[in-house]
């Protein structure tokens, strides 16, 4: 899990004007723009400001320009997007607005389509995530818990985040058969990307129709498509037959209550990314002073920046450790998650 | 006793008219009182306050002696008191039964019971000889029968007075008889009839008593028996009445409208029109004199081309125009005066100056390259408009809502004659009229014919055909019956053949 | 293919039933002379009232909280109709301008408030735990199909559709209700408040979809997020497409349910996967089309809807 | 100006104040101050030569939109599917602009008439079934906004992948209706020509409705169908002529949004702005000017609120509610017109007296 060094308090000083643009989708999807937004909060707690976050009208890229110019003429000094439709805007934004700051979380500024001139300010900081990585570890975990049984995947749109936590979940059960003697099969027809980030009817149809037909777990990278998911993974444990999800982006396990003392939960374990984390230490660096301007980082098993929740009941002690074993064995190297689809099913 | 009803000083202005200014009027026991007065003289409006519909700004009502506040039907039928609308009220997909019992169904565990209510129906449909199935549907009976039910309607509810608005109009004079034997049946039971009606000679016929009123204001009572037609037309009107149109001499050229066995197709795709034909010369006016909805609306927009000719042709001043749009049938010379001069005749929104060119606005001088010329337009429609005069609050610019309906039949009549037609189509042209237009709308189409043009009246007034036209044709369920000399009929021989019965006496 | 049908039909049906209760609602309205094309808004105004009553209440009482959101909806959207029956009934207001209006009013005034009280425009709420009918779910073809895996809200709306069915056509109400969609002059004439017909008619039809957009979210949303994402435009689509009648209604908003329920798991089911998407995602709206296409023309909507009544106007 | 148009003036005047008083309730509600919410809303929109950029950028799909639904009123239809033509129109434009390599005048004019025509056909079919076989347009158009969203949704993928499965490659300068000159003159604005050729439909159809032939056929099918029949207009034809005039406004204002306003085409969204343009068409009372001003303030309050958002604490969403709110107003302006009516009776008696 998120286990950075959360715990030192910087003494509230100064106002840290600190704002968000959010992607698509709300503030709180529990996904993507909530930890991003959950982090920031949780610097301003701390740190003695009130953080604001906008959402743009549309998709586009003149709507979130629009956004981050409000900000900016707020007189915001850190402004922090989540999603790789934002690579333009910041682009164009990094050079316009010279005394703000930005971080870009997944994806680097470039213009148009063109990847060949990518540019990272001196004032923005782009954050990539191995969600491959995550893929890979909470696959693992869920193979080593089932053992046996069928698994699934559901997308929401085919974007690079979303097909990476796919390719690494998938090398991650693979790797569970070869190496840790478990048998969990993945059928090409389960692994699919229902096509929206929103559609809660699709997800909880296209789940019924695995589980159905005989998955046992479905990883649901999907945003609200991911609440049909689980909406229908409840609706089935409640009603005796039980099924399981993994989570994606945070720790999920409250999305997957099924009794009414909201202590059990369907979701097996969640593949994370430390949107949160990142947008925190962002806040806390720029407090500090040590903003690190004009770079790229990414967030990794190596640096704790992905993985799985550290606990979930659902997870038997010995699976826990074993991840733990496969988890350190990413981290100095021993097994490489390739962040490619290569080989793979989609 | 001595009124059932008895309506005093009755005042109702709508905004910018007084309907009815202080009228009386008093209807004694078991009488059949008649109630006369031009188009928009404020019949329909007295009677609605009768029943409730509207309320009187001031007057009284007593009924039965008693003194009352009619605030709504339900209170009207609490009365005794039980009206037959001009158009009737009656919904079309719900069966006569259900259409009577509307508003006091009797129900049964929250669900409305019919079964008693039709037989009650039959009963009643028997004991008055109305001859009525209660579990048709509205929409499947004739006009005639849609009627009865109406009739029907008051006398379940238990009517002691009933309200008759205009019933005949759109009866054959057949049905009109049989309608008048029903009346009198029921005044013979002790009910009251309040019988409104254009027709003199209906009143003559039935009624015991009649009230006159005119633009609204109470002219008098008379008693009929001993009150000649002329009389009481000069009350209603204010003046002298002529009912003859002075014509020139009957001189028929060549034929410009001919109709050869034309089969047209009704909403329901049933034929309305079959086999139709007839023809219509220079110089004279053919009327067609039917009962309503027996194909005459069919006919004339097949003519027109409002509707497809399913067989048949049609030639206009021997071109043939059975397959031409509208457009090229009026190019060809063709006029048309609507039957409905609000739903087909103008575009009410549109100003006077847009609807006198209405069919028009493409030619020169009023567009040029598509684009309109406003002057032309208005000088045009200023000529026409003096011509026939048509009186408007702000000239050609005036909205066409808002002008009286005689004067928006005038703008028709005049747009359409200004088209210089070969042949023009008048279609019901003085319905709704005050007297003063309806002669001054005869005279126009009279000039017309005396120019040497062909006019087609279609027209549900006989009185109207038989004054006009030179020869007549019967139309009775889309079959011609016969065509028959103005000069050598009458208004009996011509009603026999509205029923369907030939010319020469036989079933057509 | 059976597999497949007995597979998708519990959630074909769930996917439907929201949808036939908020054409119902329409039916009462467009019987009665008013157009309602503010079912979509109404449904959301419904969605919003339910979540906030099951956001507030389902610490203390979880049993009863999703019923009293269901109420607290029916009764929102009444209310909230109301705005729709002073415009077009009270000011005959142009009645699609109105219903417009509404849809407009609703999406914007409840995220509003949402965001208001909770900070972002989202309420989360739980759902209504399925079951199979004991004894029925056993029956060859049909137990599989219908009676398995269903919500309880389900038979809610299957009985609203009877009691409906039975109010229309067998009730003094019934009768009068659609004689003034019909005829208001004659329902005038017999006595009959048209008005209050009409008020009564629009409540009942926001009543409905209020409930329309709570079943969403108590069954498969779970939250409430400012949309029903356009099922009350497809509900008055279904109003048209069933002829204006219960049963019509019932059967186009099944063709509604099962269509789009196997264009969404065509990809997850090998059969189908063959098909292209576009394919599937089109269908049910081009069949639509296509009967609009083969049946308006003989379709019998209620003569007065869409027209104002004003009392004593002949 | 007579009493008529006087009146219709004030009534959209009194409209509008309405609502934002509407809207400065709900903010008092809230707890927020109305005053400071209007001063940023405006300021927001209004500010800068930047920020009237950026609003006569929003405003430019909305006057599209607006003149789509307005036309297609003044010929007695509801065109509620503004959304689907202008994603159709949008996506053929698109389609061109990345796929034939021409000079940028040459291939902008290529690209507005593909956009008007695929516009124009997603229109006229809907108002062919309606003149034909009656179907109501309301529901057609309603279909044909589905039907363009998921062509949309599987042909960008598969034809004009960009960067992500999600959208298309980003247009290239020549097809972008941006243009060094007009963003300069706006302080780097994302203000476009689009604007030009806003204002252009706006007198055209101005124009057309009031000066040709075409629009008196058109508005006469509109106000009476069967006076017009009855004159010789064809009625059938009529109704899909407007459509189609309708149809290939809102398919340009289709390219001005994702050629101008935007740099490339997106999936899974059907643009805000068709149904948007209701409101505009109804505020504007569907004549063209009228569109244009209510196409401009809807603009301001867009571009304004996420201003507002940033300086204070009152939700964005309390823009949409005011728009909202304006329009229930508009619909119920009946209102407005009585009292206005009685004033001006009570006015001409004081007079008479
Ligand atoms: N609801 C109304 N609002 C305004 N004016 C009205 C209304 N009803 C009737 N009028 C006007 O009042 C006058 C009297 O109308 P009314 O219908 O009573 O005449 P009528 O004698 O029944 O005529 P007809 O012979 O044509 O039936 C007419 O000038 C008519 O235009
Ligand atoms: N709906 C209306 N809106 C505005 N004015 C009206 C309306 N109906 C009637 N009027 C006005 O009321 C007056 C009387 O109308 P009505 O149709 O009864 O005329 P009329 O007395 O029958 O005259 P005419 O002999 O021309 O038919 C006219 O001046 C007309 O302009
Ligand atoms: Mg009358
Ligand atoms: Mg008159």
């Amino acid at each position: 899990g998120c286990s950075g060094k959360q715990d030192t308090k910087a003494p509230a000083a100064g106002n840290l004007m600190v704002g968000m643009v959010t992607d698509a989708g709300t503030i709180d999807d529990k996904s993507f723009n909530q930890g991003t937004w959950e982090g920031i909060v949780k610097a301003g707690k701390d740190f003695g400001f009130t953080p604001k976050y906008l959402r743009p009208n549309g998709t586009t890229e003149a709507d979130y320009d629009k956004e981050i110019a409000n900000l900016h003429d707020a007189g915001y000094s850190l402004i922090i997007t989540p999603g790789f439709k934002f690579e333009n805007s910041i682009f164009t934004a990094q050079e316009k607005y010279a005394d703000t700051k930005f971080v870009l979380l997944d994806g680097v500024p470039h213009p148009g389509n063109d990847y060949s001139k990518v540019k990272v300010g001196p004032n923005t900081v782009s954050i990539n995530f191995a969600e491959h990585e995550a893929g890979f570890v909470a696959g693992v975990a869920a193979a080593l818990q089932i053992k046996t049984g069928e698994f699934g995947f559901i997308g929401g749109m085919e974007i690079p985040a979303v097909q990476r936590f796919n390719w690494g979940f998938q090398q991650g059960v693979a790797y569970a058969n070869a190496k840790l003697g478990t048998k969990i099969t993945l059928k090409a027809e389960n692994v699919i990307y229902q096509g929206t980030f929103n559609d809660v009817a699709a997800g909880q149809q296209l789940a019924a129709q695995m589980y159905d037909k005989g998955v046992n777990v479905i990883f649901a990278a999907a945003g609200g498509v991911g609440v049909g998911v689980i909406n229908e993974a409840v609706a089935r444990t409640k009603a005796g037959h039980p099924v399981w999800v993994i989570g994606v982006d945070v720790d999920q396990y409250a999305q997957g209550y099924y009794d009414t003392d909201k202590t059990k939960s369907v979701i097996l374990t969640s593949a994370v990314k430390c949107v949160d984390q990142a947008s925190y230490d962002m806040v806390k660096n720029l407090k500090e002073g040590t903003f690190p301007g004009g770079k790229t980082l990414t967030f990794n098993a190596k640096n704790n920046g992905v993985g799985i929740p550290a606990t979930n009941p659902n997870l038997k002690e010995d699976v826990i450790s074993k991840v733990k074993e496969v988890f350190a064995d990413i981290q100095n190297g021993k097994i490489t998650v390739a962040d490619k689809g290569d080989g793979l099913i989609r | 006793m001595e009124y059932v009803v008895e309506m005093r000083d009755i005042r109702k202005e709508f905004v910018g008219i007084v309907a009815n200014d202080n009228i009386t009027l008093t209807v004694r026991p078991g009488e059949i009182h008649a109630l006369l007065g031009e188009n928009g003289a404020g019949k329909s409006t007295l009677m609605s306050i009768l029943f409730g519909l509207y309320q009187p700004d001031s007057g009284k009502i007593f009924i039965r002696g008693q003194e009352v506040k009619i605030t709504n039907p339900n209170v009207a039928n609490e009365l005794g008191i039980g009206m037959v609308h001009q158009h009737f009220k009656l919904v079309h997909n719900f069966t006569v039964t259900e259409n009577i019992i509307l508003g006091l169904e009797p129900q049964r565990f929250g669900t409305v019971h019919t079964k008693a209510a039709s037989a009650r129906i039959r009963d009643l449909s028997r004991h008055y000889g109305l001859n009525v199935d209660p579990d048709a549907k509205i929409e499947d009976v004739s006009v005639g029968m849609q009627q009865r039910v109406e009739i029907l309607k008051m006398l379940y509810r238990n009517a002691e007075v009933l309200i008759f608005d205009e019933p005949t109009a759109v009866l054959t004079p057949q049905e009109i008889t049989e309608l008048m034997k029903i009346m009198k049946n029921l005044v013979a039971e002790g009910k009251s009839i309040i019988l409104i009606t254009h027709k003199l000679k209906e009143i003559k016929a039935v009624a015991d008593r009649c009230t006159v009123i005119r633009r609204g204001k109470y002219v008098g009572v008379v008693d009929v028996a001993t009150t000649s037609e002329q009389k009481m037309a000069e009350m209603m009107v204010g003046r002298q009445v002529s009912f003859t149109v002075p014509k020139g001499e009957y001189r028929p050229g060549e034929v410009l409208l001919k109709v050869e066995d034309l089969t047209v197709l009704n909403h329901a795709r049933l034929a309305a029109l079959k086999e139709f034909s007839l023809s219509v010369h220079a110089g004279e006016i053919v009327g067609v004199a039917g009962v309503d909805g027996n194909g005459q609306t069919e006919l004339v927009e097949a003519i027109t081309g409002l509707r497809k000719a399913e067989a048949g042709h049609i030639w206009l001043d021997g071109q043939e125009i059975t397959h031409l749009s509208v457009r090229q049938r009026i190019d060809a010379g063709l006029a048309h005066v609507p039957e409905d001069r609000q739903k087909r005749g103008l575009v009410l929104d549109y100003s006077l100056e847009d609807n006198i060119i209405l069919e028009i606005y493409g030619r020169k001088p009023f567009a040029k390259r598509r684009l309109l010329n406003r002057p032309a337009i208005r000088q045009y429609a200023q000529e026409v408009m003096r011509h026939f005069d048509v009186r408007s609050a702000q000239g050609t610019v005036t909205a066409a809502r808002s002008l009286s309906g005689g004067n928006q039949q005038k703008a028709i009549i005049g747009r359409e004659i200004s088209l210089n037609p070969r042949v023009l189509i008048a279609v019901q042209p003085t319905r709704g009229l005050d007297v003063g237009s309806i002669e001054y709308i005869h005279k126009r189409l009279v000039a017309q014919r005396d120019a040497g043009f062909a006019v087609l009246l279609v027209s549900l007034e006989l009185d109207e055909i038989l004054n006009l036209s030179d020869r007549i044709a019967v139309i009775s369920h889309g079959e011609l019956i016969g065509t028959v000399s103005a000069a050598e009929t009458n208004e009996i021989k011509i009603g026999l053949m509205m029923a369907g019965v030939g010319k020469e006496g036989q079933e057509a | 293919m059976w597999v497949i049908l007995q597979q998708i039909a519990p959630y074909a049906v769930a996917y439907m039933i929201p949808l036939l209760v908020t054409a119902l609602g329409g039916l009462y309205s467009e019987r009665s002379g008013v157009v309602n094309i503010g079912l979509e808004g109404l449904m959301v105004v419904g969605s919003f009232a339910g979540a906030l009553t099951i956001a507030t209440l389902q610490g203390s009482m979880p049993s009863e909280a999703l019923w009293l959101g269901l109420l607290a909806a029916t009764v929102a959207g009444a209310l909230f109709s109301l705005l729709h029956a002073f415009a077009s009934i009270s000011l005959n207001a142009n009645q699609v301008i109105s219903g417009t209006a509404i849809n407009m009013i609703a999406g914007a005034l409840t995220v509003f408030i949402a965001r208001n009280l909770t900070g972002s425009g989202n309420i989360q709420v739980a759902s209504f735990t399925r079951f199979s009918v004991p004894g029925l779910s056993d029956l060859p073809v049909v137990g599989k199909l219908f009676f398995t895996n269903t919500y309880p809200t389900t038979w809610l709306v299957l009985f609203i559709l009877l009691i409906s069915y039975y109010v229309l056509y067998k009730t003094v109400f019934g009768l009068r209700l659609r004689a003034c969609g019909e005829h208001p002059h004659a329902a005038d004439a017999a006595g009959i408040n048209v008005y209050r017909i009409r008020y009564l008619a629009v409540a009942i039809s926001g009543a409905l979809s209020g409930l329309g957009g709570a079943i969403i979210l108590t069954t498969y949303s779970g939250e409430f997020n400012g949309t029903v994402f356009g099922l009350g435009f497809l509900a008055l689509a279904a109003l048209i497409f069933g002829q204006w009648k219960p049963l019509g209604i019932l059967g186009a908003t099944a063709f509604f349910g099962f269509a789009s329920t196997i264009a969404n798991v065509a990809q997850a089911t090998p059969v189908l996967a063959k098909i292209p998407g576009v394919i599937l995602k089109v269908f049910p709206y081009v069949i639509t089309l296509l009967v609009l296409v083969l049946f308006s023309r003989s379709s019998q909507p209620p003569r007065a809807s869409g027209e104002p009544f004003e009392h004593g106007k002949r | 100006m007579n009493f008529h148009k006087q009146k219709e003036v004030i009534t959209l005047l009194a409209t509008i104040l309405l609502g934002l008083i509407a809207g400065a309730l709900f903010m008092l509600f809230a707890g927020h101050d109305p005053l400071t919410g209007y001063k940023f809303l405006f300021r927001g929109g209004l500010m800068s030569l930047e920020r009237v950029g950026n609003t006569l950028a929003t405003a430019t799909p909305l006057i599209f939109t607006g003149l789509s639904v307005a036309f297609a009123f003044k010929t007695g239809l509801f065109n509620i599917g503004a959304a689907g033509q202008m994603l159709f129109g949008g996506f053929c434009a698109t389609a061109v602009g990345l796929t034939l390599p021409l000079d940028k005048p040459v291939l902008l004019l290529v690209m507005a008439l593909v956009a008007m025509l695929a516009g124009a056909l997603w229109a006229a079919l809907p108002g062919w079934f309606k003149a034909r076989f009656n179907v109501h347009e309301v529901v057609s158009t309603i279909m044909f906004n589905w039907i363009a969203y998921w062509l949309v949704y599987y042909f960008v993928p598969l034809y004009f992948k960009g960067s992500f499965e999600t959208e298309s490659r980003n247009i290239p300068l020549e097809a972008s209706l941006r243009t060094p000159w007009l963003s300069q003159m706006f302080d780097g604005s994302y203000i476009n020509i689009g604007l030009l050729l806003a204002l252009a439909a706006v007198v055209l159809c101005a124009f057309l409705l009031q000066r040709t032939t075409l629009g008196f056929e058109l508005k006469a099918v509109g106000f009476n169908r069967f006076a017009a029949e009855y004159a010789g207009i064809h009625a059938g034809r009529s109704i899909v002529v407007s459509m189609m005039l309708a149809g290939a406004l809102a398919g340009l204002g289709g390219m001005t949004l994702y050629c101008g306003y935007a740099t490339n085409i997106q999936i899974g969204i059907l643009p805000s702005q068709g149904i948007d343009g209701i409101a505009v068409a109804l505020l504007g009372a569907n004549s063209p000017w009228g569109v244009l001003a209510a196409a401009l303030f809807f603009g301001t309050l867009y571009s304004g609120k996420g201003f507002m958002n940033a300086m204070t604490s009152i939700p964005p969403e309390i823009a949409d509610t005011i728009i909202a709110t304006i329009i229930y107003f508009a619909a119920t302006s009946v209102l407005i017109e009585k009292f206005l009516d009685r004033l001006w009776r009570k006015q001409q008696s004081k007079e008479g007296a």
